[in-house]
C-alpha cells in the first residue's frame, strides 16, 4: 500500500511530497471546504431540511486527492458520497444541496461541467465512464474519464463489464475505489475473498494499486500518473483507496449493529485533513489565521449554496411530465393535461 | 392479539418460518447484522444463525440466482433485495430462469423461492426507492405476485408464500410498514393466494386497488360517502393469480370501476383490469372504467412527489367523474 | 427502387447513417465480422471500420451501458441485442439510467442511442429466441419503442430513431426480416414517430396490430372481407409515442375493435390499448374490445409453439366474435 | 498450462498417467459415444429433424474428463455446449435429443439425475451451481456442483458474482470454463485483456488453473482434486480448459467469415479422441476390433435416442399451460378453455 503522509504530518521515509506547497494548500482548502458542507449536509437532514444524507467524513482526501488529478473537461462519474470531488470537479454546492432536498434541478450543473448527477444504484455507473471514454476517444478529444465508487460496488456484475470493457478496448479511464471497509453494515472481508482490491484488475489485463486513501499525497500520486498515462493511450488504471466511513452509512443508519465504536476511534486518528494541516504546519506554510479565513469563507460558501437551493420553488405539477423525452409525446400531454384539470376543479 | 404494524407483522412471520420450517433461509443485503433497511429481519440473525439469515454482498443477480439454486437443491428460501429500483439487475435471473424452470423441465425441477421487496413512494426518498413497476413481474409468466396491504394479510400473505411450491414475488409497500397497525394471530394463518378481500360494502362504485393504494381507496370511499355513494372497495392482494370473479362481480352490480395503481400508466396493472372488465362486464358498464394511477414519468423526488402518487382525492375525483357517466 | 427484404432495408438504412451521421457508432456481439446472426448489419465493418462498427464482448449490460455513456459523451450510438431473450441483463442500464438521464438532469444530460433488438417467435427457435416483451418497454418512462412490419417502415423508423433526441427501442420482428420484399428509397425517407399507418380501409371492425403481426392481421382481413366484413386494419408502427387518436377515429366508426399481440396476455399493449379505448370511445362500443395474444406462458419451442402465437384464424375469429356483438 | 498426454499419444516428460488402463478405456469409450452424439446431431438438424444444433466436436476430453470427476449425486449445471458432459453425468442422449427437436421434455432427465437442463443464455447459470453448492451444504449433504461454460461466458457480469458468491462462502463448487477461442465469431484476445482465463480466479480469493483441454488427462488431473478439495470444504476452484470448436458455433453459423481454416486445420492434429486411442494402443490395451464394436453400439444408442425422441407425440395445445405452475391460475385456466374452444370451432 502506498504510503507518504503519515498521520502525523511527516513524511514517510524516502517519500517525497508530489505537490508543492502552494498546491497542497489549495488542496487542504478544497478538504476544509469539503468538510464544511459535509457536516453542513447532516446537520440539515437532522432539521428535515434535507431527505437521508450520506456523509462522506474521512474521505476527503481519497476523492479530492483523486479528482485534483482530472483536467477541466475530463469527465466525473461518481456516486452518492463523492460529493467533495464532484464539487472540487465544478459541480457547484448549490446543485449538491438541491438533489439532497428532492429536486431534480439538483442533478443539472451549468455547461461545461462534465460531471454526472451522482449515481444512486450502486454499481451501475463505472460502465458509463467507459462509454463515456470511448466515445471521447471516437470524438478525437484526449479527455479522461475517472469513475468513483466503493467496495460494495465491486461485487456487482457491471463492475466487472465495466473493468472487462476499459481493459479489451484499452480506453482512458481511471477506475477509484474509496474502500472505506463497509457496503452498509457489510464489512469488507465478507464482500470478496480476495485479498485486495487493487488486485482485481489484473484480471482484466492493467494495472491496479492500493493506496492509502486518508493520505492525500498518496492518492495524487496514484491518480496523476493514472490520469496522465490514459490520456496518452496507455489504458485504465484501478486505484483503491483504502480509507474509512467515519460517520453512518446515511442518517437513516444505526451502525452500532454492525461495527464497534473502538474501530471507529481508531481511524479518527488517521483522519486525512489534520495530517495535511499538520504537514502545512511543520513547513511553516500555515497557522491558525489562515485556518480561521478558510473556515469562514467554507461556511459561507455552504450557507450561500443551501440558501439559494431552498429559494427555489419546488417543481409544479406541469414539470413533472416536461423532461421525458425533448418533446412530450401526446400521452405525457393527456396525462398532464389530466392532472392539471384535476387541480384546478 | 396485539396490534402489530406491517414491519412487525412480517418480521413475526419470518420468525415463526425460520422456526418452523428448517427448510428456509433468509438472503440479501444487510439482512443479518442491522435487519434490514426497514427491520424486517431484524433479530433474526441472532436468533437463527448466520448461516440462515445471511448478509451478501451487493449483488442482486447473484442473491436471486444463488436463491434458485437453493430452491432447486430443495431448500424455500426467501431472498430480499433492498428496494425495487435495485432489484433489475436481477431481473434476467427472475424472468429468464427463476420463472421458467418449471416448465423448461415439465415439473421436473421446481424453484419455491420467495422475493420479498419493498417498493412504492410516499416516504420523499432518493430515486430509485419509490418505484411501483408490479406490472413487470404480472406480465412475466410462471411468477405469482402478492402485494399485502395490512399488517394481518402480510403476515398471512407471506406464510402462505413461503409454503407455496412456486416462486413467489413479494411486494412490501414502503408506506405502509409503519402506517397501519392490526391484529396478527400467532402464530400467523395462511391467507390463500387468489382471493381478493372485499374492504367496504356498496353499490354505487366500485374501487379496486392493492397494496399502498388501499388505505386511500378508503379514504377515498369515505368522502363518496359523505356525497351519498357508497363504494365497493376491492384489495386484489395477488395480482397472479387475479380474483377477477370477486371483480366482476362488484362491477356487474354497481356498473362503474375505478382501478388505482401507483405505477406507472402505461401497460400497468390498471390496464389490465380495465380490459379484462370490460371483456366480461360491457354491458353492465355504465361508465368507462377509470384508471387512477401514476404517470409515465420517472417518479419525482421528494419536493413534487404528491403530484405523482395517487390520492384519496384523485380516487374520489375519478369515482364521481364515473358516477356521472365518464 | 428495387424490392428488399426486412433485414436488408436495415442494412441499407445502417451504411446509410454511417456515411452521413460521423457521429454514428454500431456495436454489440458479432455485429463485425459477421455481420451479425440476421446479417443486418453485414459488410459494414469491412465499409467503416471497426472503430465504427464495433465487436463486443458478450456482454449485455456492458453493451447498453458503453453506449450510454458514448451518447452523454456526443455521439449516436447504435446498440445491438442479439435476441429480445439477452436482452434482460441489461434491464437495470435502461430502466434505471438511459430512460431517466434527461430526467434526472433536466435536459442537462441527454441519451440518444438507438438498441435494436430482433423479437418475436415463428421461427422455432431454442429457448429465449422468441420473445415479444415491448410491454416492459412500453411501461418504462422515457423509451420511445418502435415496431416496424415492412422494409419501407424498418428503414424509414430506424432513420427517424437514429435522429431522434431520445432513447429508442428498436424491435425487429425476426419472423419478418425475410417474409416479405417492399421498395426502399434511396436514401431512405424517414417515418415519423406517432403516426399509426392505415394498411387496409374497412367499416365493419377495427383490427390494430404492430409488427409481426401485422401481416396476419391483414390475412384475418382478406378472410373476413370472404364473409362479407370489410376491416380497417391499422400498423402502430411505434407504441411510444402512440398515435391513440387513428385508433379511436376507427373504432368509433367501426364500434368493433379486435387488437393483437404477440407477447404475453397480462399487462400486455393489447391490454392498454383495450382500457384506453373503452376509456375514450365506450358509448361507439359495440362489442367488448377483443384481444388477441400470446398466453401467460413461456414460448413453447418448436413442436408446440404454433400454439402461441397468434394467427390469422384466431384474428379473424376474434373479429367474428365482436361482430356478433361478444 | 497443465499437459500431460501429448497429441502422439505419448505422455509428457515426467508426467504420470491420472488413470489406469480400465478407467481410460471407459473414458474412451465415453469420446467415442459422445462423438458419434454429435456427428449425427450436425447430420439431423441438417435433415430438418433438430432445430439449429451446436456441435462440441473437440471439446469431448474437457467435458468427460472433467465430468468423470464427479460423484452420482453431485451437481452439473452446464450449457448447450455440453451434451457429452450432461450424458456422462447420466442426462440420456434421447433427452438431448429431444430439447434439440423442439420440446420441453428435453429439459426433464430421470428422478436422481442431478444435471439441470442445458442453459441457454449465456453466463447466468454459473450462479445456479453456486446456490446448489450452498444448498447442499445448509442441508449437511457433501455433494458438489460443477458448471460449465465457455470463455465468451467470462465476460458477463454474472460470472463475477457467481465466482464472487463461491469464494465469499467458500462453496463447494467446480467452474469449469472451456476456452475453446471464440464466443462465436469474437476470439478469445478481443474478450478481455487478462493473459489467460484462469488468472481470473485470484481476484475471488481462489486457485485457477489452466490445462491443455484436449487432453484427457490434464483435465481430470485438474478436476479430480477440485472437485475432492471443493468437498471437504476446502472451497472453490476454476479450471480453464484450453480448446477449439472444430464446429461452426451451430448449425446457423458461418466461420468463415471470422476464422482461417488453416488455423481449425492445425487443431485437427489436436484431437483429444485420437490421442487417447494412440496411447492405449500403445499400451496393448486397444485394436480395431474393439475400437468397431465400440463404434457400433454408441452409433446404437444413438439412434435409439433419436427414435425414441421423435417417437412422442408433441406436446398438445393443453400442455402448453400445464406446466408454468404445480396448479394452473384462474387466468391459465381461461386461456386454455379459450385456445381450446378456438380449435374446437
Ligand atoms: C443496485 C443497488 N443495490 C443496493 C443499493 C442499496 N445500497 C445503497 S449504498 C449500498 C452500499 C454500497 O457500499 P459501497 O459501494 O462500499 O459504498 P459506500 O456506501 O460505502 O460509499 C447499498 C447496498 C443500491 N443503491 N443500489
Ligand atoms: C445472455 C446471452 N447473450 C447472448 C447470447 C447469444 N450467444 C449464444 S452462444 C454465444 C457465445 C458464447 O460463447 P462462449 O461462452 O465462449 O461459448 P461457446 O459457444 O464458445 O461454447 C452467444 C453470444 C446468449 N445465448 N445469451
Ligand atoms: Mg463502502
Ligand atoms: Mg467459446
Amino acid at each position: 500500500m502506498l504510503e507518504i503522509l503519515q498521520p502525523d504530518g511527516s513524511l514517510a521515509a524516502d517519500a517525497a511530497a508530489p505537490l508543492d506547497d502552494e498546491e497542497t494548500r489549495l488542496l487542504f482548502a478544497a478538504l476544509v471546504a469539503a468538510r464544511a458542507y459535509d457536516r453542513k449536509g447532516t446537520a440539515l437532514q437532522k432539521q428535515g431540511r434535507l431527505a437521508t444524507y450520506a456523509s462522506f467524513e474521512g474521505q476527503e482526501a481519497a476523492q479530492i486527492g483523486a479528482a485534483a488529478a482530472l483536467q477541466p473537461a475530463d469527465w466525473l462519474v461518481a456516486t452518492y458520497r463523492d460529493a467533495a470531488a464532484m464539487w472540487f470537479h465544478g459541480y457547484p454546492w448549490m446543485n449538491l444541496f438541491l438533489g439532497r432536498t428532492g429536486d431534480e434541478r439538483g442533478g443539472s450543473p451549468p455547461m461545461g461541467v462534465n460531471v454526472l448527477p451522482p449515481s444512486i444504484t450502486v454499481g451501475a455507473h463505472m460502465i458509463h465512464a467507459v462509454g463515456l471514454a470511448w466515445g471521447e476517444r471516437l470524438q478525437s478529444r484526449d479527455r479522461v474519464a475517472m469513475t468513483m465508487f466503493g467496495d460494495g460496488a465491486t461485487s456487482e456484475g457491471d463492475f466487472h463489464e465495466a473493468m472487462n470493457f476499459a481493459g479489451v478496448y484499452q480506453l482512458p479511464v481511471v477506475f477509484l475505489c474509496q474502500n472505506n471497509h463497509y457496503a452498509i453494515s457489510l464489512p469488507r472481508a465478507e464482500q470478496t475473498a480476495s485479498e485486495t482490491i487493487a488486485q482485481k484488475a489484473d484480471a482484466y489485463g492493467f494495472p491496479g494499486v492500493q493506496v492509502d486513501g486518508n493520505d492525500l499525497f498518496a492518492v495524487h500520486s496514484a491518480a496523476q500518473p493514472a490520469t496522465a498515462r490514459a490520456r496518452s493511450g496507455g489504458g485504465p488504471t484501478l486505484i483503491e483507496a483504502v480509507t474509512y466511513r467515519m460517520a453512518p452509512h446515511t442518517t437513516a443508519d444505526d451502525p452500532g449493529r454492525y461495527r464497534d465504536s473502538n474501530e471507529t476511534e481508531a481511524w479518527k486518528e488517521r483522519d486525512p485533513i489534520a495530517r495535511v494541516r499538520r504537514y502545512l504546519e511543520s513547513r511553516g506554510s500555515w497557522d491558525d489565521d489562515r485556518q480561521a479565513e478558510l473556515e469562514t469563507s467554507a461556511a459561507d460558501d455552504v450557507e450561500a449554496a443551501i440558501a439559494a437551493a431552498e429559494d427555489l420553488e419546488p417543481l409544479g405539477p406541469a414539470e413533472v411530465f416536461s423532461a421525458m423525452f425533448a418533446e412530450m409525446t401526446p400521452q405525457l400531454v393527456r396525462q398532464q393535461q389530466a392532472l392539471m384539470r384535476y387541480r384546478d376543479a | 392479539m396485539p396490534e402489530v404494524n406491517m414491519a412487525q407483522a412480517l418480521n413475526l412471520t419470518l420468525d415463526h418460518v425460520l422456526s418452523t420450517h428448517t427448510d428456509t433461509v433468509i438472503l440479501g443485503e444487510d439482512v443479518g447484522r442491522t435487519g434490514g433497511v426497514f427491520r424486517v429481519t431484524d433479530g433474526l440473525q441472532a436468533k437463527h444463525g448466520s448461516e440462515r439469515v445471511v448478509d451478501t454482498p451487493v449483488a442482486e443477480s447473484g442473491i436471486v440466482g444463488a436463491a434458485f439454486g437453493m430452491a432447486i437443491s430443495g431448500l424455500r428460501p426467501i431472498a430480499e433485495i433492498q428496494f425495487l429500483g435495485f432489484f433489475y439487475p436481477a431481473y434476467d435471473q427472475v424472468v429468464s430462469h427463476v420463472s421458467r424452470i418449471r416448465h423448461r423441465s415439465r415439473h421436473r425441477f421446481t424453484a419455491p423461492l420467495v422475493i420479498r421487496i419493498p417498493y412504492g413512494a410516499g416516504i420523499g426518498a432518493a430515486e430509485h426507492h419509490s418505484e411501483s413497476t408490479e406490472a413487470l413481474f404480472a406480465h412475466t409468466p410462471g411468477l405469482k405476485v402478492v402485494v399485502p396491504s395490512d399488517p394481518a394479510d402480510a403476515a398471512g400473505l407471506l406464510l402462505t408464500a413461503v409454503e407455496d411450491p412456486d416462486p413467489v414475488i413479494f411486494l412490501e409497500p414502503i408506506r405502509s410498514y409503519r402506517r397501519l397497525q392490526g391484529e396478527v394471530a400467532s402464530p400467523p394463518e395462511p391467507v390463500p393466494f387468489g382471493q381478493a378481500a372485499r374492504r367496504r360494502q356498496g353499490s354505487d362504485v366500485t374501487l379496486v386497488a392493492y397494496g399502498a393504494m388501499v388505505p386511500d381507496a378508503l379514504e377515498a370511499a369515505e368522502a363518496l360517502a359523505e356525497d351519498g355513494h357508497e363504494a365497493d372497495v376491492i384489495d386484489l392482494r395477488t395480482l397472479v393469480p387475479l380474483d377477477l370473479d370477486t371483480v366482476l362481480e362488484s362491477v356487474t352490480r354497481t356498473g362503474r370501476a375505478v382501478i388505482v395503481q401507483e405505477g406507472h400508466r402505461t401497460c400497468g396493472f390498471a390496464a389490465e383490469l380495465a380490459a379484462s372488465i370490460q371483456e366480461e362486464a360491457l354491458y353492465s358498464l355504465q361508465a368507462p372504467v377509470q384508471r387512477v394511477t401514476g404517470w409515465d414519468t420517472v417518479v419525482p423526488l421528494r419536493r413534487a412527489e404528491h403530484h405523482y402518487v395517487p390520492s384519496a382525492d384523485r380516487i374520489a375525483a375519478a369515482a364521481r367523474h364515473a358516477l356521472k357517466g365518464g
